[in-house]
């Protein structure tokens, strides 16, 4: 098998699952789990192959396919990987199964539909990561929205409809004006090439004027500071993961987020590098105060889900910090904390699930002292804890790290030109490690400190976790560490693409060194 | 004021008048003639300007604008015909049954 | 040997891993097995690692690791550096650690977390070695942040008591308002130096390209991190809660080496705070102050282990005061000592502890000399050792911190002697003062207490016995001088011998003075010192509230972050802003709706009229433009 | 003033008596009689400005057909309602709002547009053999989708007379509505 | 041009005239109500068929000259009217309507051939005639309701005033530029004397009235719900498509003024917010599809505003998106009462009793309102495309931001199939027969169209 052949199949496996998954009568909801179990592990087979493939340090896509599809609109087929979407292609792969494996037990409704949306979902993520078409992308950046809906909307809690409704709503505003923005962009390109061509890489080649870049970046980025979500953009967020089912949530947390910190790094700035440039004061601003904003309405919750969600906000914001850093140390730090915030958030969501469905309430007043109920359970939750506040030696370490590091270095020479305001972004997201610790470890204390009590289960006594469910949580916690330990082999992996972002956005800081 | 402007304006009002007519009066029957009344004021210009200009064309639409209003009056009535044996009353206010 | 490093490293985090994962279910002899033989190994191994070191003659062995991350020009290495500063770090963390380790087997016997017990106090060893062996500050941030992990787990042992979790928490979160300094000032070094190897920061900055500015502001940062770990002002409100967790972990890591890696930092940065001498000195300010009002909170406290607390605070404020004027080595000479005394003095309070099932109210004890003899004697070995009574280990450190505060060429002064001579005669008073209250006197015991007093088994006693007499011989060998070539002493601004000796003579009448003292105010239960106080009742309500800072932060910073979290974000931000936008616009669409069909009246009337005027509206729009 | 002129003013005028007195007659048949003028008033201007067969199919069509079919379904639906007693909607006053605008609209436009310029009538173009001509000769095919159009009016008409049929069926209907 | 020309040039017509006539007379012949399913299946089929191999010769032709005329665009846009036209059938085989509706049916697409062709607004007018005048009828044949012959009346009165404005309009023309052919029209719209924008405005404005324009949509969502399903969707699709390409054909290459672009682009607007926002609260299925097809008709009238090359694509290509999408739906609604059936709350928990429909009226949902993978999308995005590439940027993204409104109905749908429970006694079936093969025939042109939309691009 060629290895783009690879690629393209990694694309389409939930496509040809979710077709056999017609097959397969509505009665029998283990085979319809088996079937999505299998298809989307050997995605990650297949992906993790791919991971390994990949060469580092070479330019440009791998295992590239392009075909025409629109041909009259120069609109392709087109996919590939490159050192920005790996990490997320392997991530998304990675996260697939665990879902479906943690969705054993707890959906027992329209089994089969479920599935074919989880597999559609997948579908439509890993496309918006591959596609290297403008127009490709955007097609699956919307589509993703479909299957979310019906994923919320459908297997929901009491809110469900009004969250479902909203994040759709929310979600779709932004994309309205991105599609603004790429029809724009097209024309623009017809006008100034001749051949219309919707490639992403051709895209990067375009002249605007600074004026029109400020505008499209408008649209692009209110499209994708929505999914990220940055404040004051941010308040689907915590209804969708709250309403949502356990799946819902692992997916929407781990990746589904991330598609906005990826659009910005594969689009927003390089397409629009001057613009993004003058809006960087802006944007970083967003993300500390997101930072800040995040954990602060963290703290005040009394939703085990709301505080994740909104850990979440938190998270995201030093994406973005290191996003608009424009040096490698920033943005490596933030690919990094994009896989991180995937595992680490997706794992809190799945133990939150975990628990839900032996106790039914999500009410952290409910609980107390689980470390003497659930021992193993409690384990678990404190290492992903320990992740997410970003302890060394775990993934969440490695991509605050890198990211305050690269904002920090961002921001000195400009303290040097007598810019003070940068600095003090940076320095004020160095709080978000205390008020991480704040929130988290209160969350910790509550649920699993303290006297021993928990809402009566249904059947009888609580069950400590199942080999399946600790199963799930190891691959996790594993790779927690693994990215904690030993990122060096994702940081080469990624490091030309990200030099090519930078050469992109910000041309004359390249090779910005030691004094 | 030549008398092809006179006339002109003659159309424009008994289009008017029809169009107002249609709004303003109560009868359906009467709402429908007060359509024809639309259709003779197009006529009128039409006439007019087919002789000023001595256009086949407009004569022929003249001619067109006859067989279609029979064909729409030939619609119309059993419409209505059936309307009133449904509700017995030939006022539109009282068939107000599809709305929102 | 290659790989000796790493190995020594890797042991602690074997014993946790094995502890942890198999623990429970192979039963306490492995669990002994384990837990205390691993430590003693490493112990071993860090002997054995000192000696290569000095076969060395000193010249420092470093060991890479692994790579952690490469980013463009940078490189984040994983790396192992033994020189003797970390030799003697290591030998105490190892050394020290290794003996409570063997204490805590019988101080834990039976507790039902006791394979989570020693997993936890071996995950500690592995990451206090981390942090002393590291070669970069990224190796020990890891290890910072890990000791503070496991100190957090381990305060809160006995997680089912609600305050004792909060005080891990708060144990934590104090040592991340210090961590963010840290990281701050591990950025701005990183800025200027282009890599966190603290070798090479050491040399970069020496080389003086690095503005003093920036130098004093790192220092200052990194300082800041100091003051979290090290329980110095303004963030050392945490160590007292820290009592919460078992006393051996007390002893361990609150006393003898957690808290002590704030001023390894700083000794290990040496080469940056000498190019910041306004740092040096707020380091200096900030350490005698900390003494001084840490020794006075202590005089008045009633639990045995919070007067140790403080009194490790109060200690630690004599080690940054050394590092404040300069002398590095005379830091960690007192570090060094102070481990040993400060080890017995908690081991023994645990003993003390032990043997009255659970009480720790001096106010409750008295008259224990007899009842545990063995307690009693190492106990008051080490409390004359930290009150500095020659020629017991504290008196040689603590009189070369006075001298240095005094005479040093680098920020020494007459107030920072005097306030810091001052704070010596409080230690050896609320020292002397605990002695008398818990041994001698009479007994004050509640009946029952008094009935199952015992001396504890031969496991924690043999311990404190070694570490009294660790305590008794730690200061006669001058590790300040065996330091030198790595951490050169300042000079001196008043180079006299003869005022060194009235130096020296008079912080001993102070010891005794303290000692003298005691004995009259405590003499009898305490009465006299409780009259004492009743004259100056508004100082003892402040000391008893140990200046109320705690409450101070609760107004100022954690009450008002939450409230602005839930009334101004949540509230205002969330709901009404965003959220009360968005409904209000839904709203609007609704409205429009509704209006809309309306609209649609279902009159024919209605209808036709709607056409008309849309044809005149069309038809005056139009016309306009002829 | 020329002859011509006069007799045009005066069908004119009989014209818009028509068509105003169509909005104050009561009955239906009155109106229909009123709209028949108006119809007859025009036939006599188009015979006055040399349309002759338009002037004649609109007697025949109009007033001989569509007119009389009306009066028909007048005479078939008199059912003496509301619509017979009242003669205005509850849209009168808005509805002579919207005659005031369209004749401000018209006067605007009269004011603003060039008078439309009168070139010499052709004589003779609109007689009868000459409209057949052009009529059959560029034309035809509007005789041909006319006769079309008329085939499809019957059906259409037809099929609504065949639903009048099953009257019973909507009666039904409605009651099973009201059950629900 | 010869005989042979001329009965090649309107072939499609011709076959739909002879469907009618062979129905009518083996109607009259036989003494009881036959069904005409057959037939006029076999004569929409021909009529199609018969377009697209004269697309695909690329015939062009003018047999009536000055009247009538047909290119490759006519040809297509016939053969795509006359397809959708195919799945209508198939849903009133179902209603029992005999062989009135086929006859009727066939009438109105014969009327849209002529429209397609007309090169003289004479044409035009007499083509939009025999468009809506079988329409009258339709809409009251499914009377099983009172409604049907109030819809119908609706309909007749103001589409009568229509023809009044589309008859001054022709004959302000007439006064205008001295002619009535397609060529005239345009010179009037580059006029600027008042008889000429008189002229333009008459007719555009019954072109808005036929496609149902605020203000001028008010029969229809009165008449939409009133008539059947089969009519409704008729309506909705094949007659909405044929006056707007109508109106691209006698525009040709000449372009809006600016007092009609601003005309045209403030109400376009009006109806897009108007019908989105004003579906949000039906009830009713069909009513819901009306406003739906008012925002829509806001788009197409937007298209128009491109540049001439790039109108009719646009348009066709929305057309058929447009249609196919709203055929499926409608041919996907549970079968019963036809009062019933389209009620919303019959749809609660669709799902759980016909999981397939649910799905297929999801997917029609979605792209009616313009999520992508969904053809509906594509069609959005070239109708926006072809307004920004005329040079206005504001109006595009004006019209987008509108086109967000619309979303929240097509949502509303979607949630009341999936997640709402059913209602205790669903009066309604599972969609089963024809109306099953009008939804699968139009799933195959949806998927078509979604999977490979540059083929069809390509094709028009």
């Amino acid at each position: 098998m060629s290895d783009a052949t690879a690629l393209n199949l990694l694309l389409f496996l939930p496509v040809i699952g979710g077709a056999l998954l017609l097959l397969l009568p509505e009665r029998r909801p283990e085979l319809v789990r088996g079937l999505s179990m299998l298809v989307l592990g050997a995605q990650l087979v297949l992906a993790a192959g791919l991971y390994f493939q990949f060469e580092a340090g070479v330019s440009g896509l791998q295992f590239e396919t392009r075909i025409p599809w629109i041909a009259a609109w120069g609109v392709h087929y087109h996919i590939g990987l490159d050192g920005l979407n790996l990490l997320l292609v392997l991530l998304t792969a990675f996260l697939g199964p665990l879902v479906v494996a943690g969705a054993f037990t707890s959906i027992t409704k329209d089994v089969k539909l479920f599935h074919g949306m989880v597999l559609f979902l997948q579908f439509t993520m890993l496309g918006t990561f591959l596609a290297q078409d403008l127009f490709l992308f955007y097609v699956f950046w919307e589509a993703m929205l479909i299957p979310m809906f019906l994923i919320i909307g459908i297997w929901g809690g009491e809110r469900r409809i009004y969250a479902t409704l909203k994040f759709f709503l929310y979600t779709a505003f932004g994309s309205i004006l991105m599609l603004a923005a790429v029809v724009y962009l097209a024309f623009t390109v017809l006008s100034q090439d001749g051949t219309p061509s919707f490639a992403i890489a051709d895209l990067y080649l375009l002249e605007l004027a600074v004026p029109v870049q400020v505008l499209l970046l408008t649209g692009f980025a209110l499209s994708f500071a929505i999914k990220v979500p940055m404040v004051p953009l941010h308040t689907w967020l915590p209804d969708a993961h709250v309403e949502a089912p356990t799946a819902g949530s692992v997916i929407l947390a781990g990746v589904l987020l991330k598609m906005g910190t990826y659009g910005f790094l594969k689009l927003g700035f390089p397409l629009f590098p001057e613009a993004a440039q003058l809006a960087t004061p802006l944007i970083m601003t967003l993300a500390v105060v997101s930072i800040l904003y995040g954990a602060g309405l963290a703290l005040v919750q009394d939703d085990i889900k709301k505080i994740i969600a909104y850990s979440s906000v938190s998270h995201l914001g030093y994406v973005m910090l290191g996003l608009v850093s424009y040096n490698l140390l920033g943005v490596q730090g933030a690919i990094i904390q994009m896989v991180s915030h995937g595992l680490v958030a997706g794992g809190l969501f799945l133990m939150v699930g975990m628990i839900y469905e032996r106790c039914h309430s999500r009410d952290l007043g409910a609980y107390g002292g689980l470390a003497k109920l659930l021992p193993v359970y409690s384990v678990f939750f404190m290492l992903l804890t320990l992740a997410a506040i970003g302890l060394p030696a775990t993934s969440g370490f490695t991509g605050e790290f890198l990211v305050l590091l690269g904002a920090f270095q961002g921001a000195w020479p400009l303290y040097e030109q007598g810019l003070v305001y940068p600095l003090a972004l940076a320095s004020a997201a160095v709080l978000g490690i205390v008020l991480g610790a704040l929130y988290m470890l209160r969350l910790a204390r509550r649920l699993l400190f303290g006297g021993a009590r928990a809402p009566e289960p249904e059947g009888g006594a609580l069950r400590d976790l199942s080999p399946r469910e600790m199963g799930i949580l190891a691959a996790l916690i594993a790779a927690i560490l693994y990215i904690g330990v030993l990122p060096n082999e994702f940081l080469q992996k990624t490091e030309q693409a990200v030099i090519e972002y930078q050469q992109r956005v910000v041309p004359e800081r390249v090779g910005e060194g030691i004094r | 004021m030549t008398d092809a402007n006179l006339l002109l304006a003659v159309s424009g009002m008994l289009f008017a008048l029809g169009l107002v007519g249609v709004v303003v009066r109560r009868n359906l029957l009467v709402m429908l003639m007060f359509l024809e009344l639309m259709l003779n004021g197009v006529l009128l210009s039409l006439a007019v300007f087919t002789q000023l200009l001595g256009a086949e064309a407009g004569a022929v639409l003249m001619f067109l604008v006859f067989v279609v209003a029979a064909a729409e009056i030939a619609i119309a009535v059993p419409i209505v015909l059936l309307l009133v044996r449904a509700g017995h009353t030939l006022d539109p206010g009282s068939y107000a049954g599809l709305k929102g | 040997m290659e790989g000796m490093l790493t190995f020594l490293v890797l042991l602690p985090l074997a014993g946790f891993l094995l502890n942890g994962l198999l623990g429970r279910r192979l039963g306490t002899g492995f669990v002994n097995g384990v837990g205390v033989g691993l430590p003693f190994l490493a112990f071993g191994i860090a002997l054995w690692a000192w000696r290569t070191l000095e076969a060395g003659d000193g010249a420092p062995i470093v060991e890479t690791v692994f790579t952690w991350a490469v980013i463009g020009e940078y490189s984040f290495e994983i790396a192992f550096y033994l020189d003797r500063l970390s030799a003697v770090m290591a030998l105490i963390v190892t050394g020290v650690g290794a003996l409570i380790h063997l204490y805590s087997v019988g101080y834990m016997k039976g507790d039902e977390g006791y394979a989570r017990y020693f997993a936890y106090l071996n995950l500690f060893l592995f990451f206090m070695l981390l942090l002393v062996l590291g070669r970069s500050l990224l190796v020990l941030f890891v290890g910072w942040e890990g000791v503070g992990l496991a100190s957090y787990l381990l305060i809160g042992f006995w997680f089912q008591d609600v305050a004792k979790a909060r005080a891990g928490r708060k144990a934590f979160i104090t040592n991340r308002v210090g961590d963010a300094g840290f990281l701050l000032g591990m950025f701005l070094v990183f800025t200027f130096a282009g890599t966190l190897e603290m070798d090479r920061i050491n040399e970069v900055f020496a080389a003086g390209v690095v503005p003093v500015g920036v130098a004093t502001a790192a220092g200052i940062l990194l300082f800041i991190g100091a003051t979290g770990k090290s329980a110095q002002i303004p963030l050392h409100v945490w160590l007292p809660d820290a009592m919460a967790g078992p006393t051996p972990v007390s002893a361990l890591i609150h006393a003898a080496t957690m808290v002590t890696a704030g001023v390894y930092l700083v000794a290990r940065l040496s080469g940056v705070y000498l190019e910041a001498p306004a740092a040096s000195a707020l380091i200096a300010v900030i350490g005698v102050l900390t003494a001084f009002l840490a020794a006075t909170i202590a005089l008045v406290q009633t639990d045995i282990k919070k007067v140790l607390a403080y009194s490790t605070i109060s200690q630690l404020g004599f080690m940054f005061l050394a590092l404040g004027v300069g002398a590095y080595g005379v830091a960690v000479f007192h570090l060094f000592t102070h481990a040993f005394f400060k080890a017995a003095l908690f081991l023994g309070a645990g003993s003390v502890i032990h043997a009255l099932n659970g009480e720790q109210d001096i106010r409750l004890m008295g008259g224990l000399a007899r009842r545990i003899p063995w307690t009693f004697g190492t106990f008051a070995i080490a409390t004359a050792a930290i009150a500095g009574l020659p020629p017991l280990a504290g008196f040689f450190s603590k009189d070369e911190i006075l001298w240095f505060a005094l005479a040093s060429g680098e920020g020494g002064s007459l107030s920072l002697w005097a306030l810091g001579s001052l704070t010596a005669l409080l230690t050896a008073l609320y020292m002397f003062r605990l002695l008398w209250l818990v041994f001698l006197g009479r007994s004050r015991m509640e009946p029952d207490t008094e009935r199952h007093v015992h001396e504890s088994p031969v496991t924690m006693t043999g311990v404190l016995v070694v570490l009294a007499a660790f305590s008794v011989i730690g200061g006669w060998f001058g590790l300040s001088h065996y330091l030198e070539p790595l951490l050169p002493l300042p000079a001196l601004r008043l180079d006299s011998a003869l005022l060194h000796w009235a130096q020296i003579g008079f912080a001993v009448v102070l010891a005794l003075l303290g000692l003298i003292g005691a004995a009259w105010l405590y003499r009898d239960g305490g009465k006299p010192a409780d009259q004492l106080w009743q004259r100056f009742r508004r100082l003892h309500r402040v000391l008893d509230g140990k200046y109320f800072v705690d409450e101070l932060y609760d107004r100022l910073l954690q009450r008002p972050w939450r409230w602005v979290s839930d009334r101004v974000f949540l509230r205002l931000g969330d709901r009404l802003l965003i959220d009360g936008s968005l409904h209000g616009l839904a709203a609007l669409a609704r409205w429009s709706a509704v209006a809309f069909t309306r609209v649609q009246s279902g009159s024919l009337h209605w209808y036709a009229w709607m056409t008309l005027f849309g044809l005149v509206a069309v038809l005056i729009w139009v016309w306009r433009y002829v | 003033m020329t002859i011509e002129t006069v007799f045009l003013s005066i069908f004119s005028l009989g014209a818009l008596a028509g068509a105003v007195a169509m909005f104050f007659l009561r009955h239906p048949m009155r109106v229909a009689m009123a709209l028949i003028g108006t119809m007859l008033s025009l036939a006599a201007i188009y015979a006055q400005l040399g349309l002759h067969v338009i002037a004649v199919f609109q007697v025949l069509i109009y007033v001989g057909a569509v007119m009389v079919f009306m009066i028909y379904a007048i005479m078939l639906l008199d059912v003496r309602d509301r619509s017979f007693t009242e003669r205005f909607s509850p849209m009168l006053v808005a509805g002579l709002a919207g005659l005031l605008l369209l004749v401000g609209v018209l006067v605007d436009g009269a004011l603003r547009g060039e008078p439309v310029v009168a070139p010499a009538p052709t004589e003779g173009a609109f007689g009868v053999g000459v409209f057949a001509a052009a009529f059959m000769d560029g034309f035809w095919v509007y005789f041909a989708l006319a006769a079309v159009l008329l085939l499809v009016a019957e059906i259409a008409a037809s099929a609504v007379i065949d639903i009048r049929r099953r009257g019973e069926d909507l009666a039904a209907a409605r009651r099973g509505k009201r059950d629900d | 041009m010869t005989p042979e020309g001329l009965l090649l040039a309107a072939l499609p017509e011709h076959l739909l005239l002879l469907g009618i006539l062979a129905i009518l007379v083996t109607d009259l012949v036989s003494s009881r109500p036959r069904d005409a399913f057959l037939p006029a299946l076999l004569t929409l089929l021909a009529a199609g068929i018969a377009a697209v191999w004269l697309h695909g010769t690329g015939h062009s032709g003018t047999p009536f000259p000055g009247h009538f005329s047909v290119d490759t665009d006519a040809f297509a846009a016939k053969a795509l009217l006359f397809g959708l036209a195919v799945p209508v059938l198939f849903l009133a085989r179902d209603e029992r309507h005999e062989s009135r509706f086929a006859m009727l049916l066939l009438a109105s697409l014969y009327g849209a051939g002529l429209l397609l062709s007309a090169d003289s607004l004479l044409m035009v007018f007499f083509g939009l005639e025999l468009l809506s005048l079988p329409l009258y009828a339709l809409v009251v044949l499914g009377f099983r309701r009172p409604e049907s012959a109030e819809a119908a009346l609706k309909y007749l009165v103001l589409g009568g005033v229509g023809t009044a404005v589309l008859l001054m309009g022709l004959s302000l023309t007439l006064g205008a530029t001295g002619g009535l052919t397609a060529a005239d029209f345009r010179t009037a719209l580059g006029g600027e004397d008042l008889l000429s924008r008189g002229a333009v405005v008459l007719v555009v404005t019954a072109f808005m009235l036929k496609a149902a324009i605020v203000p001028f949509h008010a029969w229809a969502p009165d008449a939409y719900e009133g008539a059947s399903v089969p009519a409704t969707a008729y309506m909705a699709t094949v007659v909405k498509g044929a006056v707007l390409l109508a109106l691209v054909r006698l525009f040709g290459e000449a372009g809006a003024g600016t007092d009609l672009l601003a005309v045209v682009v403030a109400l376009a607007l009006l109806s897009i917010v108007w019908g989105n926002l004003a579906a949000m609260r039906q009830e009713g299925f069909r009513r819901l599809i009306a406003y739906s097809s008012i925002a829509h008709a806001g788009y197409l009238f937007l298209a128009l505003l491109g540049p001439a090359e790039a109108r009719f694509e646009t348009v066709a290509f929305y057309v058929i998106v447009y249609g196919l999408t709203n055929l499926l739906a409608l041919a996907c609604l549970p079968r019963g009462e036809d009062w019933l059936r389209d009620r919303l709350n019959n749809l609660k928990g669709l799902y759980h009793r016909d999981p397939r429909a649910a799905i297929l009226i999801a997917v029609a949902m979605l792209s009616l309102a313009g999520i992508p993978p969904f053809p509906g999308f594509v069609a959005k995005f070239l109708v926006f495309r072809t307004v920004m590439e005329s040079g206005l940027v504001a109006v595009a993204v004006a019209g987008l931001v509108a086109s967000y409104l619309g979303i929240y109905l097509y949502l509303r749908v979607i949630r009341y199939m999936f997640m709402t429970p059913a209602e205790a006694h669903p009066r309604t079936g599972p969609t089963a027969g024809f109306g099953t093969a009008a939804a699968l025939i139009t799933l195959a042109a949806v998927l078509l169209v979604g999977v490979f939309p540059g083929v069809v691009l390509g094709w028009l």
